[in-house]
């Protein structure tokens, strides 16, 4: 073989993806669409929400079946499309977005799913947990491969499916936003991970709404809007206006904001939390929560953030622990009495613990003031709905033909501001919200940013659990950091210094103690 | 299941009035399959379709619509309940016994719906406080109650042959048997309190997500409370209905396997087993078909044992149309 | 050897008809021995149920078990194996074969008396309805009493005779509706028994329809009431005698167990034509004895 | 529904040997509840743990057992069989109707389990493939399936009293009734099946999450005909040994309502009905739960009314105290 005919054969792409569309009923996701990639490269693809990145990646995977005219080569060879056995046995593994594990089986059966190791039929459940520790030593996680997946947080479970994608000999791997649940350091850990497949010749694409990852990681970026195509982008040609404008068509300047007053010492406490326990992994949880003030809730993946907010919002049963609400104790053992009292709560599991995905997008946002709006007898007033989903649709430009479709059909970051928007109907006192910008794009972002800025204006408490840094440094006007279940430390800015990254790391990892 | 990824393709991207005329026509359901069958019994016999054995058929399909009314509301919650043959024949008898009671008479009814609602209040509690399966729960209901109904009779036939209610189960109004009034009145109701009250939300809400329902601050088991209630109350209307039409009640053979009948005609008419997914209409146009088919098949001549294989058929065909159609309008 | 353990399996215990059997049992037992300890279990029409529970029969060690056997042929290996441990058998109602005692109605007989009694108030001839039911041995008999009496009658034509009306009001009800459609005239229906024919004869009077008349087996207290009113359009039912039936049964395995062999070990009970006229002479089932 | 979320909390902070330890009690489920009925029974009537009366529960429990076992595999997935007992009673009468042909006798076992496999695969078609709900596709069936079973002998009893299998019904191995050996090796091969091999695996992950496990590259459908398969061909192995023990077989009668005794072993066990969560250990002690208390209440001589109430009752409570013990082990 000559030097060329080499260099031929490694610029040919592994992957393309010629012509596709994509119809759902009326609805088209993907017009016309063609990408390709090559062996050994990063190759990012980003849009905003409802741009049809998942959807792309859901043909290529076989999950969906692709308009006519559409085709998908490998190594230059049309495959099978709309099969996802077939889209596997052609090296393809994919991290879905929304997370697809099997929640009764182990860590160790969901990695090896469709593709266990067997012995005559019978599964070979030694090599399986051998094999699946491997793996998941090599991504530094601290859960048995014999553990349940239904045990595991929702970070957790995220690594457990990028897991399972490395367990295959895959040569193309398709990672759909796989940070969005990450704290820094997993998210370091995948990186170098990342590394290691491309230097081994494995293509990824890889999908994400977080700048800084595109920055580090991409060699290529592919941008979708408004199901189309756009254009593609070499590393060299990166910069941020350049992708914002091919994505959203206009610059966004000013991503972070933070209006509203510091924090005053001497402001009310909204929320006064005494020695939350649950008996399992919280112990003795204690802090103040001041009015108008953006407290963010940093910490490892697993370090009980979520626990925590669920306890305080009523969701679980807490065995000890005393809340005060504007100076006086409540009471609070239900999520109801919660919301009555004021204190709203934003889960991080949309899918699972937030949305009813087969009702439509009104009914989603009004359910919690249904109550509320209710006409004499009980009878629903569905204009009051109608009313209140409009305005939501618009205030938070949630992407969606009409406000009677159902949730399900959105797409991720669209379903996240819907969850915001019934939020925001309750007129809450005390927000806690748990990873608010899971899987919304930056435009978005900056609209969830200003939201909370605005809401502090308004005097409003905010408790904000969030795995990314940037987003905490930005947006909190305090940290308080958590660590096994108690709370490590506090971070707050001093004079004129932002709110420190390191600080806040040290306190996370307890690397302060040794 | 798998069928659910279809079900959210299907009414989703419509807007304004072709989303609304795809609702209607999702809401019309098994409507076709139910034409369908009419104009073939009326082919075969051409007495099938003449008023006085339409109003035959609804009448006959009135004590299972009303069950199924009460089903549709627990289908929709995700639930089950396997005891609504037994509360049935429990409601019967007293509605018999205190129609015995001199001056009591017409308190039968209300005695028996108050029954109804007794069993079915219990049967809401063990499944919404202590959170105990609900196919569990009311399959030991199904016997406990069957066993109540049987020592409320010792055993015996209670019968009256003067009833004073029994206007409900063989008198018409305008022309229109009481027995249709009240199913149908019954499955409007359910219809407002689903589809237009807040309640309802609530119940549809508890079904697609029951934990998303509570962390929403909607108090999930005082929904299945009412859900089980209601389906209680409901059996015990349909024992009134049955007493009055039988003027007797048995408390070992009334009602036997009522509960699948019941069952069928939901599923049928279009409600998930997941839950959150359903409509009432739905459900009538399924006891409809459940009681055209008894009927056509007898006025076709059909003998008992080609009737069970043809009505098995049937059950199944229907619902591959119904699939089919669905899938056919995502298609397009 | 004294009857001391009774115990007995009937189709379904709830049925008032085998509510008087067992009342019947038990007070010829008592008769025999006071303190004789009856069980009476119920197999629910279920074959497999009633075989397991002849085995509890003969763990338990009864004397006697007194048998409304659930299939009159398939019930035959239980019936051996219960004499193979040294207990008598006693089939009532329905026949067991190889039993040691039987007495059971003359289930032919009735349908063929039911049957005689439409034939003689229509003149012989006309238009028949046979209301049928789960197939069971005394059911097929019934019907086949009933047929054997109409086939004498070549003027008399058979509109149906294949729906199952579950043998209760409920489907007398339901059946007989729709039959009634399907039919403009019918002079005389034959019901397989007495709630079916109560059923079929609400359906009459709901739709307006009285051209025929109504014959029915078994006298249960609801078909006295029936011809009490007078106004019924069922005229006469073919009566069994639960109470005497079974204890007869009982009364007889006592004996065998005493070592006094029966002359004649299947004893077939005539039923008794009742109508409204004679009425007053009948013994209902739940009557004090 | 709000189950799924306490099935969740139960099995998870523990970590290495305490894990171990509390999977072990969680696969005793309802063991303890077992033996207290045992006890209580036996304090009752002395004779309810002899030898004799054990064999017979046992032996009363297997054709359940058996055909409860394939509702496992089925409810494991999420879905339902309401068709067991008409497949058992189409597949008893063939087997006997096989029988009776001369030198085609002992074929009579093979051709009933082949019946039964091809109803079963029917259903399993019609839900896989087609993706009807499994529901109305085995309530069909069932009515279906009955009719045929009718068919087959005419409404007659067919009945050979020189059965050349009989010794599966009434014979015994080293003083253990076949049975009761048969029952036991569809539990062990069952839970070989559904833990240790891939496929059981599989099963388990369509239960928990279809989608999911479609994504993964399992063939869904594959599997649901599988278990479906599974849960015919083990109503038809059950239909042999009816057929065995009785000699004969009546196409109505037999079978009537065993789905029902079936799924409530299942449930009883701990299986849940979202699918994914259970073992066909939890199924075998449900099984013998039911036998025990039909065997127990007539040795104690309670009467058959209140037989019904006290198993009603009794039913509800045992799930109850489970919840409970699954609830207090949470707590510590
Ligand atoms: N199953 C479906 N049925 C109907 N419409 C769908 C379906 N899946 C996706 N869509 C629509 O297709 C479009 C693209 O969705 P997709 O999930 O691919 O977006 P995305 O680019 O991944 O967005 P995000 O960043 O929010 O994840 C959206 O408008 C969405 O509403
Ligand atoms: N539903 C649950 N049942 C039992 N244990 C759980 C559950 N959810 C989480 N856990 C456990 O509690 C621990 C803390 O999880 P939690 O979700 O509170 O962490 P977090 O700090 O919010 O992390 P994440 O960023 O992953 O949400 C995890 O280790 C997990 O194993
Ligand atoms: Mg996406
Ligand atoms: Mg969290």
């Amino acid at each position: 073989m000559t030097a060329t005919a080499r260099t031929e054969v490694a610029r040919r792409p592994v992957l393309e993806m010629r012509h596709i569309s994509k119809t759902f009923g009326a609805i088209r996701a993907l017009q016309d669409v063609s990408l390709s990639v090559h062996a050994g490269e990063l190759h990012a693809l980003m849009g905003e929400n409802g741009a049809g990145k998942s959807t792309l990646m859901k043909v290529l995977s076989g999950a969906y079946r692709p308009d006519p005219g559409g085709e998908i080569l490998i190594d230059g060879v049309p495959a099978v499309t709309g099969d996802p056995i077939k889209a596997r046995a052609s090296g393809i593994a994919v991290i879905y977005q929304e997370l697809s594990l099997a929640p009764n089986l182990t860590v160790a059966q969901n990695i090896f799913l469709g593709n266990e190791p067997r012995r005559f039929g019978i599964v070979d459940r030694a090599q399986c947990t051998r094999r699946a520790n491997e793996i998941i030593k090599r991504l530094g996680v601290s859960f048995p491969a014999r553990a349940a997946v239904s045990s595991l947080s929702l970070g957790e479970r995220q690594l457990v499916e990028i897991a399972r994608a490395l367990s295959t000999s895959a040569r193309i791997i398709v990672m759909d936003e796989p940070t969005t649940s990450l704290t820094s350091r997993e998210t370091d850990r995948l990186f170098e991970v990342i590394a290691t497949l491309k230097s081994q010749g494995i293509a990824i694409i890889y999908i994400s709404h977080r700048m800084e990852e595109i920055y580090q990681l991409a060699d290529r970026v592919s941008v979708l809007r408004d199901s189309g195509y756009v254009g593609t982008l070499e590393r060299a040609e990166l910069n941020a206006s350049r992708l914002m404008s091919m994505m959203v068509g206009r610059d966004l300047s000013a991503f972070y904001k933070k209006d509203h007053r510091p924090p005053d010492q001497k402001r009310a406490v909204a929320l006064s939390v005494r020695g939350m326990s649950d008996g399992r992994l919280l112990k003795n949880c204690s802090f103040d929560l001041h009015k108008g003030e953006v407290l963010a809730l940093a910490g490892l993946v697993g370090s009980g953030r979520t626990e925590l907010a669920r306890l305080i919002f009523g969701a679980d049963r807490r065995i000890s622990g005393t809340l005060e609400f504007d100076g006086k104790p409540i009471a609070i053992a239900s999520p109801r009495q919660a919301l009555d009292a004021g204190i709203a709560y934003l889960t991080e599991d949309r899918k699972e613990l937030g949305l009813f995905l087969d009702m439509s997008i009104s009914d989603n946002i009004s359910m919690g003031v249904l109550a509320r709006d209710a006409r004499t007898g009980g009878l629903r007033d569905f204009s009051a709905a109608e009313k209140r989903a409009a305005k939501a649709i618009a205030d938070l430009s949630i992407r969606t033909r009409s406000a009677q479709a159902n949730a399900g059909s959105l797409s991720g970051g669209n379903q996240q501001k819907v969850l915001l928007a019934r939020l925001l109907e309750t007129e809450p006192k005390v927000v806690i919200l748990d990873e608010p910008t899971r899987g919304v794009d930056v435009g978005a972002k900056s609209e969830i940013y200003r939201l909370i800025d605005n809401l502090a204006n308004k005097g409003i408490a905010i408790l904000m659990i969030s795995s990314e840094l940037p987003e905490v440094i930005g947006v909190a006007d305090r940290v308080l950091v958590m660590r096994d279940g108690t709370i490590a430390g506090e971070v707050t800015a001093s004079e004129g210094q932002p709110l420190s990254q390191e600080k806040i790391m040290e306190l996370a990892t307890g690397a302060a103690q040794q | 299941m798998t069928d659910k990824s279809i079900g959210i393709s299907a009414g989703d991207q419509a807007t304004g009035t072709s989303r609304r005329l795809r609702g209607a026509f999702a809401a019309l359901g098994m409507l076709p399959v139910l034409i369908l069958l009419a104009a073939g019994f009326q082919f075969m016999n051409p007495r099938f379709m003449t008023e006085t054995n339409l109003l035959i058929v609804t009448q006959q399909s009135s004590i299972n619509i009303v069950l199924a009314a009460g089903m549709t509301f627990v289908i929709l919650t995700g639930g089950i309940d396997l005891s609504v043959g037994a509360i049935l024949a429990a409601s019967a008898m007293v509605a018999v016994m205190v129609s015995l009671v001199p001056d009591w008479g017409l308190l039968g009814v209300p005695a028996a719906i108050l029954v109804g609602l007794g069993f079915g209040l219990i049967n809401g509690l063990l499944i919404a406080y202590i959170r105990l399966p609900p196919f569990i729960v009311t399959l030991g209901s199904l016997t406990a109650v069957r066993g109540i109904a049987r020592l409320l009779g010792q055993d015996t036939t209670v019968f009256n042959s003067d009833l004073p209610f029994d206007f409900i189960g063989n008198g018409s109004l305008f022309g229109i048997p009481w027995l249709v009034i009240i199913a149908l009145s019954v499955v409007v109701l359910s219809w407002l309190v689903l589809k237009r009250s807040v309640l309802g939300t609530w119940i549809y809400a508890v079904g697609g997500n029951a934990e998303a329902a509570r962390l929403t601050g909607i108090k999930v088991p005082l929904v299945l409370l009412f859900v089980y209630g209601v389906s209680g109350m409901l059996a015990g209307l349909g024992g009134a209905m049955s007493a009055a039409r039988l003027y007797a009640a048995n408390g070992l053979q009334l009602g036997q396997s009522y509960e699948l009948d019941a069952i069928a005609a939901v599923i049928l008419g279009g409600t998930s087993f997941v839950g959150g997914v359903g409509s009432i209409w739905g459900t009538l146009i399924g006891g409809l078909i459940i009681a055209v088919l008894s009927n056509g098949l007898i006025l076709a001549g059909v003998s008992d044992i080609w009737q069970y294989i043809i009505k098995g058929l049937v059950i199944i065909v229907a619902v591959a149309l119904d699939r089919y159609r669905l899938q056919a309008g995502v298609r397009t | 050897k004294d009857l001391n353990k009774v115990g007995i399996s009937v189709g379904l215990l709830g049925n008032p008809f085998f509510v008087a059997t067992i009342k019947g049992i038990e007070d010829a037992a008592k008769k025999i021995n006071p303190k004789v300890e009856v069980t009476s279990v119920s197999a629910d029409y279920d074959l497999n149920k009633q075989v397991s529970q002849v085995d509890s029969f003969i763990a338990a060690g009864v004397d006697v078990i007194m048998l409304n056997a659930v299939d009159a042929k398939a019930i035959a290996p239980a019936v051996k194996k219960a004499q193979a441990a040294g207990v008598v058998v006693a089939a009532f109602d329905v026949s067991a074969p190889g039993a040691d005692v039987t007495v059971m109605t003359n289930n032919v007989k009735a349908g063929e008396e039911a049957c005689q009694y439409l034939v003689d108030h229509t003149s012989g001839k006309g238009d028949y309805v046979i209301l049928n039911g789960p197939a069971s041995s005394s059911i097929l008999e019934r019907v086949k009493g009933c047929k054997n009496v109409l086939a004498q009658h070549p003027d008399i034509k058979i509109l149906s005779d294949d729906q199952n009306a579950e043998g209760s009001r409920d489907g007398g009800l339901k059946v007989f509706q729709s039959l009634l459609t399907r039919f403009d005239k019918i002079d005389a229906v034959f019901a397989i028994n007495d709630p079916t024919a109560i059923g079929a004869q609400l359906a009459a009077k709901q739709l307006n329809r009285s051209e025929f008349i109504f014959t029915a087996v078994d006298g249960a207290p609801d078909i006295e009431k029936e011809f009490a009113s007078g106004t019924s359009m069922i005229k006469a039912s073919a009566s069994q005698d639960p109470y005497v039936m079974a204890g007869q049964s009982l009364t007889m395995a006592a004996e065998l167990l005493a070592g006094k062999k029966p002359a004649e070990p299947t004893v077939l009970l005539d039923p008794k034509l009742i109508t409204a006229e004679n009425l007053k002479d009948y013994k209902g089932w739940t009557a004090a004895r």
